[in-house]
């Protein structure tokens, strides 16, 4: 394909207009905020599919048909560079259909419309923009922006406990960028004496490939590798985002306080931006500090499976224990991530677009039930039953319920089970004892599930139950893709997998010679 | 016959395609949909029936095959990888018989259920999970790897899930749905666990490049987890048997799942599912062989079915009666492939699959024709029932002929097949002390079975009723053609005479009849070595298994032994029959001696060994051990003293305690500040610090004139230095 | 003769009353006059540069701009002490010590 | 001479009515005081050449400026009698004391040092030329404003607007809670 596309442009500032035009609405006209958001988000989503059609899968790399590149800051090198592989393109058609979802669970937000919508897309343009960088500064500032629409999404919207969520989020994170932050400028100063390079420079594309293995650090008198020092620093950046267990503690308070399109949006996109960053950064441009730390990411992986699942089994509010589920699965790509084989980061990159939809399709059946009953216990602080034979009360509700509850917990022909499967052959093929013990995790995450649903919805109807009504044709419309999206990629996983084989592949390349 | 997509592929696509349209026809039209889901069994039933009698009557070879790829997805790249999961269709003798087994048997249940299901609210719901289920059972059986294997596996087990839940109004259906569902899976899980084994080791999960492997020696010297690799692997393997077969340890679920509508429990709970995980043993025998656990698989199948048989001689539900009965005959079938009864072992899943369908449909006319007035509902008690064979002729006709067959009288099919196993068992025994043990359970377990069965038939259509009120209002049964044909058509298949050509058994020798036995002359052990130089056709090829030519069969019991040992044999058999027999008759004497003649009184029995029978009432305290002692005691303290650690201890003060230890440092800053301050000003220096106090505070005046007036001052010194 | 010097003499008392009123008075209102004082010495300044060393009309145009500008902040400037006012009924400049706070 | 005599007289307006600014012991005297010295000023730019500016300098200043401010000083003053508020504080605000004064002088003079070196350079540096002749401005004027300026120009009409609507929403009396 010869030419050039700026359809990358135009799904990164699509949004973008999308909130110029909110905000240049007038505050009580929320019908007419709501329908521009809803269509701003349907063009980006047709944006990433035109897209996903004109991607070339066999192209290793980034694909130069959809490049873009002008000087952005020239007396520091920095550039604004746009590009789009086979891992970076599952995750933006990921966002932008996530994105349309949230806009219509966001019907019922009455708190001041205009400025949360505005917000939301802004963040859709962030979080694209993350996705795209191929500029580490650039990457950086998308990264850290995005946490500005999220503080006050969280902070304005969220339930009772916003604040502290909110801030909590804000910290942790920002504490992660900042390590981030000294890898990327140590990285900018190193970058020139590196002769493959020759000057400073923030392009990715330039500082991947192994190209630090030799440098080494001193500090107190101790020689550091540069290489595993800077690892360790971006791995702790990401990992908060991931979040990879000693990191994990904001995530249960973010999702359970945020508004459902934002813990759709949060679980959904933004802790893949976490596993993204090491496809995309950590890996690449420290392959053999990776390699070397391979071990401890897997077992980190691993406590996050089981510790995460765990943690799920005693909740008693059903988006903490949703959002722990989320910790666990996460789990599930840092093993596959840890594994270094084809399989298991095919497996990763697989696992983060299918957590994508169905955890995502949790946390909006869960708002969904915490719109019709305003709570959200299992079982209540003073031992009573929260919910109680849903199954009865809402029929329609309940068949989606399960599909989302066994696409979660990777039962074969649902989405989950081949992204899980691939990463266990994947991992086993190095951590014997690992992935037994990851199994039990799977384990216990069928086991909190099922007993969530037990708890829920057999048994007669509470009398508190009475009163919820079915589903309502706008729920079923937004449920809809993604369950389908469940069920086709279980069923035919190869429109996901053919894009990103080769990308992917290219990196385990990458890796093995370092291994 | 050359096989084709199109000869093959309707046998899953029918139920499946009836799933399919069945989910959008639930609510509106409930009948079409039913309909179309017995329809849709139906074409798969006719064209399994095709394959099978090509295999069974055609002239094949015992080692014929038909074998079919195709590339599911793949993760190739260009000199990375070539990696590729393929799925594929495997057809031999033994998956013909189970196709047709299966297509039947659920045929005939479908029909069934048209008739008990009638009544009720989630009628057309019941069929799109029975035809999603069918679909998940015959893929299972075509499949020709070990993942495609586990995908239908995991997909019948979610169908048992939901239709064990089918009545979700009930707390306890929840429970058995959830319990079944758990308990299978950790089963799963080592299943997983031994795919990803051999799918490291071998690169790949088919059956056949598995068989090659395991003669080419691939897993030789390996080792996983301090254990050799084979041996893993066959355990992992296995413990899906176990858990999806409902063997000792994991036996808990199915009693439970019986929670389920009773057409249900005869397909899923008796006649297919849980005969999958034996299935699935037999495919994977090799493997079970060369890790050496078949003395390990042999205990295992012992000690289900003795365990099972004993438990259920206190039950007084008819249906659990069937359950434990169920996994009792599963138990025979492990221990036929832990003792090398391979063809037994197979026999028997399908005999029994017949005759414990047949049993459950019987059981379940009974229940529907029950109904008790005062409290609306079905009984199932067995002590309120009696007398019933004047009533319900026709489940009773059923209803005796599978005890029968059950119980091992001869003539019956269930004789054929059980008596092999225990035959071979004792073989086994004659030849290693080691087996014993599962041999004498074995026959234990078999005077048993004898006389639970006949208990049950007693207590259900003999004698007087017991519940005057109930037996008045019981309909003599009606003649509706949809219960009654399945009934009759399984009640024929409970016969012998279709399994063998022998009324007597295969081993009981009659001089001058042939030998005959197209079961025994078909199912075979896998030869691993035949297929080193194998090869998969591409799934759009036509056939050329036909090459193959017709091939005698080698097949003969005396095959490779010597002329001692094939006598040693025979003895041990021909005895291991008619022990069998005297074990069947003296089981259903004793019943009848206790339940029809009422000459000696259970009662006795119960208060003599009063602690035992508290134990088999608590069903050896496993649900107990497992609910109480692991969940309740063990695991979720222990989730909730990690949940409360991970919010109340770690996040509090490990990362909120970050602001409390910043808080700190500012106030050791602040009371160096201090010290430091307040010791210059000691030392005499306070000069100094009151005029920087008294610069600070003029600073921090608050008057918008000095600072304009400060403002102005540095302005005009840096213009001076400017200029 | 009239030359640089002279209005930039003029331009400097203008600025020095400026800011001596600026810093003498109490009453806000005086010290807004003071402003008012030193923006017209830094206009006339521009006007003068325009018409003796550079012929061009930018001064003028920067001098239009600082009128501008003034006029802006007299009216927000006086807004805020008639709020002042209303607020402390008082416009004595050392009442406004919100920022010492 | 004409030109001298205008700008004598315009200058001695200037510095006369800025020191009175400056030494007016009343608010409203020191205003009107303003009044003369942006007269003055507007005079000078006269001198300048600068008839636009003179005339901007009167119709903005001494017809806005100084208006709002008699307004702003009338409004602040009080109608009622007391000549204390509810703080204690006099209402009418001091025009300054000797401290103030001294404070001011003293300040004035060191910016007045500073100021006459700059200007004393200045006055070295700056070459002496021909004057051009007087001529209108407005056109020229008007003309930068639509080309070279524009941006500036419209950024000053956002502002004043700002001003405007800032003004009238800070200074609107609002309505009492109780």
């Amino acid at each position: 394909m010869n030419g050039h596309s700026n359809l990358l442009n135009w799904i990164l500032w699509m949004p973008m207009i999308g909130v110029l035009v909110v905000l240049l609405l007038p505050r009580n006209k929320e019908g007419v905020i709501r329908y521009t958001a809803l269509i701003n988000s349907i063009i980006t989503f047709a944006l990433s599919i035109v897209l996903y059609m004109k991607f070339d899968p066999t192209t290793p790399g980034m694909q130069e048909y959809f490049k873009v590149l002008h000087p952005w800051i020239s007396q520091f090198n920095i550039n604004y560079s746009l590009g789009v592989d086979g891992i970076s393109l599952p995750m933006i058609v990921l966002t932008s259909l996530l994105c349309v979802l949230c806009v219509l669970c966001s019907w019922t937000i009455s708190k001041s419309v205009k400025a949360y919508f505005a917000l939301f897309l802004f963040l859709q343009s962030t979080v694209f923009g993350v996705f795209m960088s191929l500029d580490f500064f650039l990457f950086y500032v998308y990264w850290e922006v995005m946490l500005i629409p999220m503080f006050f999404l969280i902070g304005i919207w969220g339930g009772e406990n916003r604040e502290y969520a909110a801030v909590k989020f804000f910290l942790y994170t920002f504490f992660g960028s900042v390590l981030m932050l000294v890898g990327m400028v140590a990285l900018y100063f190193v970058s020139a004496d590196n002769p493959s390079i020759g000057q400073n420079t923030f392009d990715i594309l330039a500082l991947s490939g192994g190209k630090f293995t030799d440098l080494s650090l001193r500090i107190f008198g101790v020689d550091i590798s540069f290489a595993k020092f800077f690892f360790v620093m971006m791995f702790i950046g990401f990992a908060i985002k991931v979040p990879v267990f000693p990191f994990h503690t904001w995530l249960p308070h973010a999702h359970v306080q945020a508004p459902t399109a934002i813990s759709v949006i949060l679980a959904g996109v933004l802790l893949k931006m976490g596993t993204y960053g090491f496809l995309r950064i950590a890996f690449p441009i420290f392959p053999q500090a990776s390699v070397y730390f391979a071990d401890a990411i897997a077992w980190l992986g691993l406590i996050n499976v089981v510790y995460g699942a765990l943690c799920a089994m005693a909740q008693t509010d059903v988006k903490k224990l949703i959002a722990y589920s989320s910790v666990s699965h996460m789990g599930f790509v840092m093993l596959g991530l840890a594994a270094m084989t084809v399989q298991g980061m095919n497996g990763a990159v697989l696992q983060m677009f299918n957590h994508g939809t169905s955890t995502a399709m949790m946390f909006l059946l869960v708002g969904i039930l915490y719109e019709r009953s305003h709570h959200r216990w299992i079982v209540r602080p003073d031992g009573t039953k929260g919910y109680g034979g849903l199954y009865t009360q809402l029929p329609k509700y309940s068949i989606v319920f399960i599909i989302a509850m066994f696409a979660s917990m990777g039962l074969p022909g649902l989405s989950g089970f081949i992204s899980e499967a691939l990463i266990f052959l994947g991992i086993y093929q190095k951590y014997t004892t690992i992935t037994v013990i990851a199994l039990l995790g799977l384990l216990i995450g069928a086991a909190y599930l099922l007993w969530m649903f037990k708890r829920m919805f057999f048994g007669e109807v509470l009398d508190d139950c009475k009163s919820y009504t079915d589903m309502n044709a706008r729920e079923i419309f937004y449920m809809s893709p993604l369950i389908i999206a469940v069920i086709v990629f279980g069923i035919y996983p190869s429109p996901i997998l053919d894009v990103m084989k080769v990308s992917v592949g290219n990196l385990v390349s990458l890796l093995a010679k370092f291994n | 016959m050359e096989y084709t997509l199109g000869s093959i592929l309707p046998i899953v696509l029918g139920p499946f395609l009836a799933f399919a349209v069945n989910v959008f026809l639930v609510k509106r039209w409930t009948k079409l949909g039913v309909f179309l889901s017995c329809f849709g069994m139906f074409v798969s039933l006719f064209y399994s029936f095709r394959i099978f009698k090509d295999f069974v009557f055609g002239k094949y070879s015992t080692d014929y095959y038909v074998h079919k790829v195709f590339t599911w997805f793949d993760l190739k790249a260009a000199g990375i990888s070539d990696f590729a999961v393929d799925m594929g269709i495997y057809l031999d003798n033994m998956s013909a018989v189970m196709l047709f087994m299966v297509a039947g048997c659920a045929f005939l249940i479908h029909i069934f259920s048209t008739y008990y299901m009638a009544e009720d609210k989630r009628f057309g719901r019941f069929f799109v999970y029975l035809s999603l289920f069918t679909t998940g059972m015959l893929g299972l059986v075509l499949s020709d790897n070990l993942l495609s294997v586990f995908i239908f596996w995991e997909l019948m087990g979610f169908c048992s899930y939901s239709l064990i839940g089918f009545y979700y109004e009930k707390e306890g259906a929840g429970n058995a749905s959830m319990k079944a569902f758990m308990t299978t899976r950790i089963g799963d899980v080592f299943f997983l666990v031994g795919i990803l084994a051999i799918w490291t080791t071998v690169g790949s999960v088919r059956f056949t490049d598995i068989y090659a492997a395991i003669s080419s020696g691939a897993f030789d010297g390996l080792t996983a987890v301090g254990i050799p690799l084979a041996t893993f692997a066959a355990f992992s393997i296995f413990m899906g048997t176990i858990g999806k077969s409902a063997q000792f340890p994991l036996q808990v679920w199915l009693p439970d799942a019986m929670w389920g509508p009773t057409p249900c429990s005869a397909l899923i709970h008796a006649a297919t599912m849980v005969a999958a995980g034996v299935y699935l043993s037999l495919r994977m025998y090799p493997l079970m062989e060369l890790g050496g656990i078949t003395t390990f698989i042999a205990y295992i199948g012992a000690i289900t079915a003795f365990g099972a048989a004993t438990i259920a001689l206190v039950q007084t539900d008819i249906k659990a009666v069937l359950a434990y009965s169920t996994i009792s005959q599963l138990g025979y079938m492990v221990l036929g492939i832990g003792v090398g009864a391979y063809n037994a072992a197979f026999m028997h899943l399908i005999t029994h699959a017949v005759f414990k369908a047949c049993l459950f449909l019987s059981a379940g006319s009974v229940i529907h024709s029950l109904h008790d007035h005062h409290t609306h509902a079905h009984v199932q008690e067995m002590p309120r029932m009696g007398g019933l064979r004047k009533k319900m002729p026709l489940t009773f006709l059923a209803m005796l002929c599978c005890t029968f067959a059950i119980a091992g009288f001869p003539l019956f099919s269930g004789f054929v097949s059980k008596d092999r196993i225990l035959g071979d068992a004792l073989v086994m025994a004659s030849h290693s002390k080691a087996y014993w043990i599962p041999a004498f359970l074995g026959f234990t377990a078999a005077l048993l079975t004898a006389f639970y069965m006949f208990r049950m038939m007693f207590l259900t259509f003999f004698g007087e009723p017991r519940d005057k009120d109930l037996y008045d209002h019981t309909h003599v049964e009606k003649l509706s053609w949809n219960r009654n044909v399945p009934l009759l058509i399984l009640t024929v298949f409970t016969l012998g005479a279709w399994y063998s050509g022998n009324f007597f058994g295969a081993w009981v020798k009659v001089p001058g009849v042939e030998h005959k036995e197209w079961f025994a002359t078909l199912i075979e052990k896998p030869h691993v070595e035949k297929f080193k130089a194998y090869k998969s056709l591409p799934f759009g090829s036509v056939d050329t298994g036909a090459d193959r030519v017709f091939e005698e069969s080698h097949y003969d019991p005396d095959h490779g032994m010597s002329k001692e040992e094939a006598h040693h044999v025979h003895l041990i058999h021909n005895i291991g029959a008619w022990a069998s027999i005297v074990i069947a008759l003296s089981g259903w004497f004793i019943a009848f001696m206790m339940y029809s003649k009422r000459s000696w009184n259970p009662g006795r029995w119960v208060n003599t060994f009063s602690g035992w029978y508290r134990a088999l009432q608590n069903k050896y305290y496993f649900d107990d051990l497992y609910v109480k002692g692991v969940l309740q005691r063990g695991l979720l303290p222990f989730n909730n003293l990690l949940a409360r650690f991970d919010m109340g201890v770690y996040d509090k003060y490990a990362i909120d305690g970050w602001e409390a230890v910043n808080r700190f440092f500012y106030r050791i800053a602040r009371w160096v500040d201090n010290v430091i301050v307040d010791s210059i000003g000691v030392d005499g220096t306070g000069a100094s610090v009151r005029f920087f106090n008294v610069i600070l505070r003029t600073f921090q005046n608050g008057k918008i004139q000095f600072y304009f007036i400060v403002f102005l001052f540095v302005m005009v010194g840096y213009i001076w230095k400017l200029v | 003769m009239i030359t640089l010097s002279s209005y930039l003499a003029i331009s400097f008392a203008l600025f020095v009353c400026g800011i001596a009123v600026m810093i003498a008075r109490k009453n806000i209102i005086a010290i807004l006059l003071g402003i008012e004082l030193i923006l017209n010495s830094a206009a006339l300044n521009f006007a003068a540069y325009t018409r003796f060393v550079n012929h061009n009309l930018d001064g003028h145009i920067m001098s239009l701009f600082i009128i501008v500008i003034a006029a802006a902040e007299a009216a927000v400037g006086l807004a805020i002490v008639i709020r002042f006012f209303q607020i402390r009924e008082s416009i004595h400049i050392d009442d406004a010590t919100q920022l010492l706070q | 001479m004409f030109d001298n005599f205008l700008f004598l007289s315009s200058a001695a307006l200037t510095v006369c009515g800025a020191l009175a600014v400056v030494l007016a012991p009343n608010l409203m005297h020191a205003c009107t005081y303003l009044l003369t010295t942006l007269i003055g000023v507007s005079g000078l730019y006269v001198t300048l050449s600068a008839d636009f500016l003179a005339a901007t300098q009167l119709v903005v200043y001494v017809g806005g400026v100084v208006i709002l401010m008699l307004f702003a000083i009338m409004l602040t003053g009080g109608n009622d009698n007391k000549s204390v508020n509810k703080f204690g504080i006099e209402k009418v605000a001091p025009m300054g004391n000797a401290k103030t004064f001294t404070l001011a002088g003293f300040s004035a003079l060191i910016m007045a040092l500073v100021i006459l070196k700059i200007i004393a350079n200045v006055n070295k540096a700056t070459p002496k030329t021909e004057l051009p002749p007087y001529e209108t401005t407005v056109e020229k004027i008007g003309e930068l404003l639509i080309t070279d300026h524009v941006l500036a120009f419209e950024i000053s009409s956002v502002l004043l607007l700002g001003a405007l609507i800032g003004a009238a929403l800070i200074a609107r009396p609002r309505r009492r809670e109780e």
